[in-house]
């Protein structure tokens, strides 16, 4: 699997969002390495739904963080809005900031305990000085009733009195309020209870419509960004494996680590009995990962070939690219 | 990564003595009043001259630190200086008055750990009950007393008014020769009876303070899923707490015991003047008195000695107890 | 917290404070003995034994209760300077340091490390031993120059306390995703510690605030009880160190001070303990 | 085949701060020897509170309990402590959500696994030994010498829980409960340990109760189903039976909402409006009337008891799904 390349790279004048060859390593000691992410390409195409998935420790957190500079990068290159951020200064990077925004994994610890909701659903405008404080108290109830939160009701009251699906709804609100480009979802819906799951996803689906957003989903369920991306990129160990239309993946996916995550996924219906394909063992470390290509140890189909060489990313047709020496028919 | 960690710890470590006595070099060095003034009292510019080079007291700080340091580790614990000035080594006061302290701040974290052990696991099993609120909250009003205020009142009740034990001194636990000769107390009768009053003003307070820390542990480790995991194969209540619940909460209470020995020398200073110890503490206070201040520099790097060899033995030790302590400190 | 929610026992703690720091501030206006006029008298009067001395005099005839009253001040304004100007030395240093991490953190980990090396009380000794010295012992240090030297010695011995604490307590806030949101949105960082991270590591530093006054105290006593404290004024500690000698003739003269300070530490002790369970159960809660 | 548990009108309630929570509230269960049973419900639905009563291990003050439990012809709800104790480990066990905590972190993997052998079983250290290699053979460890000698940190997710699967059947108990043994899993790691469950499950012809929050993992792993609901079984069948004759709305609801890798995209998902009721503030009528698409006024006012269909189903509501009235 898991390899480089850019084949799946489309027209650069048209992409929001392009990521050459990003690589993000960070020592746990001098002679520890953590590999989180080697070599990764993508690009969002205005509009479109971007979804990474994978596995824990595959890297795809690092990847959304490093990608908004929140973590630093090694090597590599983030071009948005016209700029390389791995080149941007601290203070450039920031006055970038209002168009890329980011929803985190735990709604909870990812607001403030001491503020009320209407205070950090205004805190962006704030920082940013956006239109006087009237302007910013309507444009906040605005927000609130746009994600289905009565801003007269709950308005006053802290975060920590919400329950997560709520909590959840308020930073969406938040990373709203300064209208972005391009709003980056890290696993938003995976501390939720699947009814609410589905409630949140419907309203990301909602919000982006209304604000024309360019947005990656990332998740490690993929039963989850199905109904909602455009393309979905798989990664493991830090590489990409597969870049496809939602459909195809899920109808025939070309990598066999693809292939064993759609199978691996419960299906609550017993009369399908699913073409189960049990991986063996679990993945190796991110800090001395197998050579070639990351997936070869528990691949079915491995040769030498998997040993020596890295897959590069080729087209499979249908936009769909995959980097193994030996995909699926 | 395992080879590194460590010997960043010990650098760090390293850097604590070096830094602590610096520090108490350059005070020494910024005293509102010159040490050459007050242990050089020869008037004669000559020898004057030479008497505060002997001293190094013409170096500056630096060179003057380096100069004690160099000495330091070559065995050389500096002097009590005496006008004239004569020279006593310090590390003559050492040896005669560490081992007493080191006695008594054994015996006290001994029996303080004896008591807080059983109380501690006893009042979180029954976290709740009138057990518990007994314990902890006469504990809290214990560990709240500072020692020398036991110390006082025990010499004065147990010591002077009910005469139990004698109310102050010290005496060897075995008998020299010299000591017979001149009819010196000593042997363990002697010396226990003497040590009581000073190791229970010390332990009290700390036995209240381990209770309440191993307290706080096992009730969190007593909400952990292994814990209801080992009851749920049947095990008794008992072979729980003391096989499963025990170790994993002892962290905190075994790391901090070894790291209050540092602090122990302190509070022993104040308990061995209340009851004439002749320990280091007493000594310290004693130098401080006397303004024997390379004395104090040299007590004061044997603390941060001890200090650095504790933390290096609870980083050693804490892996043994429980092995997640080495993933936890990254 | 509400007065009204508290336990008796933490009522009680607060309203001793609340009258040790009444006479604080208004001790020295209350018509009382001042603490260096002794009645020739009533000397070694025993507790509750005349209503002029109500908690008795010792032996030397100085009268018990106005010493304990006009002690406060001295005591308390020690314990509360240094623990005021410690803490926002300390907190500054260990917030920045933990906030910003990486080679500034260990250069302040070190330095706490090695004033925690020395233990409280020996340092404290060793400082005011060192500064507050005449080239002639027999010359007395004035008042104002040992207190200021008693005030800056347990300044020192707070600063790795408190800090500490506030670096502890930054760097389990700063892994919040809130501080990384706070971030993405463009916040500058001087601006999240103002924000974001003060006013939630305040309430550790409150809770641990108030048991550092509790060490102090205790650490005033033993320097006055080991000879360097304030020899001619009233603190509490220098109460106990001059009547140390008076035991066996008027044994309650010990005891009036001594609790009087412990009954001091301990209700410091409960506040700051009652603080840090709240602050636990509210922990809990996120 | 014999029952092997049964539960009859169960009620639990803890003490909080807010008020009497009622956890579970009047539960009937019935377990067969060698069966296997999933218990289905989001958090809060009293799925976990259910299991770990069933074997009487809330032991804290502030829980309560009424009802009866009874376990291999045993009322261990009058029983002492000592007698319920002897029934666990040899007669159920449990497994647990997160294999991190719940193995202890301090003990290596072999004093934990022969522990509960040489206690119970009276087994000398060699013997314990043996088994305990066998164990962990059983649940496909590679190297069990090895792991004997490990910590739980030094193991990986997945490991750590086929150790955990092997401390609870270490003496052989007739009736393991798994509670959301999967949940802390990467999916790839769950089929794995799924399918164990089930070979084991079959090989040792033990019985199962599979606590989840997730139906499709129930799905393909048991034989019958109950659905949990604010702390009430509100519907009960044979898997097959449920999935396909869905009677309340509330798992029709639950179904739906979960996006499905078996079908097309539609895009929008289906999803329940609303949250859990408070569980301090029971309702008079139906717990699920306010989030219930087809609500009446009937169900804001009577609470449903229990009905049963001829072929076992049992469901919760006025109005089942697919019943003419």
């Amino acid at each position: 699997m898991a390899g480089t390349g850019k084949a799946h790279l489309r027209d650069a004048s048209k992409s929001v969002l392009r990521v050459e060859d990003l690589v993000v390593e960070f020592a746990l000691s001098k002679k520890t390495i953590v590999k989180a992410v080697s070599g990764i390409s993508l690009d969002l195409i205005e509009g479109e739904t971007l979804s990474v998935v994978g596995e824990s420790g595959c890297g795809k957190s690092t990847l959304g963080k490093a990608i908004l500079q929140l973590i630093p990068t090694t090597s590599g290159s983030v071009v948005f809005g016209g700029s390389d951020l791995t080149k941007l200064d601290k203070d450039a990077v920031r006055n970038l900031r209002p168009k890329m925004q980011m929803i985190f994994q735990d709604p909870i610890s990812s607001l403030d305990p001491r503020f009320t909701v209407k205070q950090l659903v205004a805190e962006p405008l704030e920082i940013w000085s956006r239109g006087s404080s009237d302007e910013r108290a309507f444009k906040v109830d605005d927000l609130l009733n746009s994600v289905g939160i009565d801003p007269t009701i709950a308005g006053d009251r802290k975060a920590y009195e919400f329950s997560g699906g709520q909590c959840q709804r308020i930073s969406i609100a938040r990373s709203l309020a300064l209208e972005p480009t391009l709003l980056i979802c890290d696993e938003p819906v995976s501390a939720l209870d699947v009814s609410i799951q589905a409630q949140i996803l419907n309203l990301l689906q909602d919000m982006k419509e209304r604000y024309g957003l360019t947005m990656m989903f990332i998740s490690h369920d993929l039963s989850v960004v199905k109904a909602i991306s455009t393309r979905i990129l798989v990664m493991y160990l830090g590489k990409v494996c597969e870049i496809a239309t939602p459909d195809s993946l899920y109808d025939s996916p070309k990598h066999h680590y693809t292939h064993a995550l759609v199978g691996s996924v419960p299906i609550p219906d017993p009369t399908k009995k699913v073409n189960q394909v049990l991986l063996e063992g679990e993945p190796p470390s991110t800090v001395d990962p197998p050579s070639g290509c990351r997936f070869r140890t528990r691949c079915p189909a491995a040769t030498e070939l998997c040993a020596t060489e890295e897959p590069q990313l080729r087209e499979m047709g249908g936009g769909n690219f995959v980097a193994c020496h030996h995909p699926r028919a | 990564m395992k080879s590194t960690a460590p010997l960043q710890r010990l650098v760090q470590l390293l850097l604590v003595v070096v830094g602590s006595t610096f520090f108490v070099s350059i005070l020494i060095r910024l005293l509102p009043v010159g040490l050459e003034d007050i242990y050089v009292v020869n008037p004669d510019p000559v020898g004057r001259a030479k008497e505060i080079s002997d001293l190094g007291l013409d170096l500056n700080p630096f060179a003057f630190y380096f100069r004690w340091l160099s000495g330091f580790f070559r065995g050389d614990f500096g002097s009590y200086v005496y006008p004239g000035p004569t020279l006593e080594p310090v590390s003559e006061h050492i040896t005669r008055t560490l081992p007493v302290t080191l006695q008594l701040i054994v015996y006290v974290q001994i029996v303080a750990l004896a008591f807080a052990i059983p109380l501690g696991l006893v009042s979180a099993y029954k976290v709740g009950t009138r057990v518990d609120r007994v314990i902890s909250n006469g504990l809290f009003i214990f560990s709240s007393v500072p020692s020398f205020v036991i110390a006082l009142l025990l010499a004065f009740y147990i010591g002077v008014q009910l005469g139990w034990v004698p109310p102050l001194g010290y005496a060897p636990p075995f008998c020299s020769a010299e000591d017979i000769d001149s009819a010196t107390a000593c042997g363990f009768g002697e010396h226990f009876k003497l040590m009581v009053l000073p190791v229970v003003s010390l332990s009290i307070p700390l036995i209240a303070s381990y209770t309440r820390l191993l307290r706080t542990d096992v009730i969190a480790t007593l909400r952990e899923d292994f814990v209801t995991m080992a009851a749920s194969k049947g095990l008794s209540n008992r072979r729980i707490l003391w096989t499963h619940v025990f170790r994993p909460s002892s962290i905190t209470l075994f790391t901090s015991a070894a790291l209050n020995m540092g602090a122990l020398v302190g509070g022993a200073l104040v308990i061995e003047t209340i009851f004439s110890i002749p320990g280091i503490g007493f000594e310290i206070a004693l130098a401080i008195g006397s303004r024997q201040y390379f004395a104090l520099q040299a007590y004061i790097a044997i603390i941060a000695f001890g200090y650095v060899f504790f933390n290096v033995l609870v980083d050693l030790t804490v892996g043994l107890i429980d092995p997640r302590a080495k993933e936890r400190r990254k | 917290m509400k007065f009204k929610q508290m336990g008796i026992f933490s009522k009680a703690c607060v309203v001793w404070l609340g009258l040790v720091m009444f006479f604080v501030v208004f001790g020295q206006f209350i018509p009382l003995p001042k603490p260096t006029d002794f009645d020739i008298e009533a000397m070694g009067v025993g507790l509750f034994d005349s209503w002029k001395h109500p908690l008795g005099t010792d032996s030397n005839g100085y009268d018990l209760l106005s010493n304990a009253i006009l002690g406060a001040r001295p005591s308390m304004l020690i314990s509360l300077v240094s623990v005021f100007i410690g803490g926002i030395i300390g907190s500054t240093l260990g917030i920045i340091a933990a906030y910003k991490r990486g080679k500034l953190d260990y250069i302040v980990n070190t330095v706490f490390n090695i004033v925690l090396s020395i233990p409280n009380l020996v340092l404290g000794l060793a400082l005011v031993a060192v500064l507050a010295t005449n080239p002639d012992p027999n010359i007395e240090v004035p008042t104002s120059r040992r207190v200021f030297v008693i005030v800056l010695s347990l300044t020192i011995v707070i600063v790795p306390i408190l800090g500490r604490i506030a670096r502890g307590a930054t760097l389990s806030w700063s892994n919040r995703e809130f501080v990384v949101a706070a971030r993405s949105m463009g916040m500058k960082d001087s601006k999240i510690i103002i924000k974001h991270i003060v006013p939630n590591v305040l309430p550790a530093i409150y809770a641990v605030g108030f048991l550092a006054i509790g060490v102090v105290i205790v650490v005033e006593g033993s320097l006055s009880l080991l000879g360097v404290g304030i020899v001619d004024g009233v603190s509490w500690g220098s109460m106990i160190a001059r009547v140390r000698g008076d035991l066996e003739f008027a044994p309650h003269s010990m005891l009036v001070p001594v609790t009087i300070l412990a009954l001091t530490v301990i209700a410091c002790n409960q506040l700051g303990d009652v603080l840090r369970s709240r602050l636990d159960s509210r922990e809990g809660r996120l | 085949m014999s029952s092997l548990l049964s539960l009859k009108n169960l009620h639990i309630t803890f003490d909080t701060p807010r008020g009497q929570l009622a956890a579970v509230r009047g539960v009937d269960l019935e377990l067969l020897a060698g069966e296997s049973l999933g218990v289905v419900g989001e958090s809060g639905s009293g799925k976990t509170v259910l299991s770990r009563a069933s074997m009487g291990l809330l032991t804290m003050s502030t829980a309560h309990r009424t009802g009866t439990v009874i376990f291999d012809g045993q009322d261990l709800s009058t029983a002492p402590r000592d007698t319920v104790r002897s029934t666990w480990g040899t007669g159920m066990a449990m497994i647990f959500q997160d294999p991190m905590t719940a193995l202890n972190p301090v003990r290596r993997i072999g004093s934990q696994l022969t522990e509960g052998l040489r206690v119970r079983l009276g087994m000398s250290k060699k013997e314990a030994r043996g088994r305990a290699i066998e164990l962990l053979k059983l649940v496909r460890i590679p190297d069990p010498e090895k792991a004997l000698r490990k910590f739980p940190n030094q193991l990986s997710g997945g490991m750590r829980q086929r150790v955990m699967i092997s401390i609870a059947l270490a003496c052989n108990p007739k009736l393991l409960f798994a509670d959301e043994p999967t949940t802390a899993l990467d999916v790839t790691v769950q089929a794995q340990i799924l399918q164990l469950l089930s070979d084991l499950r079959k090989e040792l012809n033990m019985s199962m109760v599979l606590v989840t929050h997730d139906l499709g993992v129930v799905a393909g792993h048991t034989d019958k189903i109950a659905v949990m609901y604010a702390g009430e079984v509100v519907e009960y069948g044979e898997t097959k039976e449920l999935f396909a004759n869905v009677r309340m709305p509330y798992t029709e609801a639950l179904l739906n909402s979960i996006p499905r890798l078996d079908q097309k995209s539609s895009g929008r998902m289906t999803v329940i409006e609303g949250r859990l009721p408070d569980p301090t503030k029971p309702e008079p009528g139906c717990a699920f009337a306010s989030r219930c698409p087809y609500v009446q006024d009937k169900c804001r006012t009577e609470h449903p008891e229990l009905q049963q269909s001829e072929n076992g189903h049992q469901f919760r509501c006025h109005f089942p799904l697919g019943v003419a009235k």
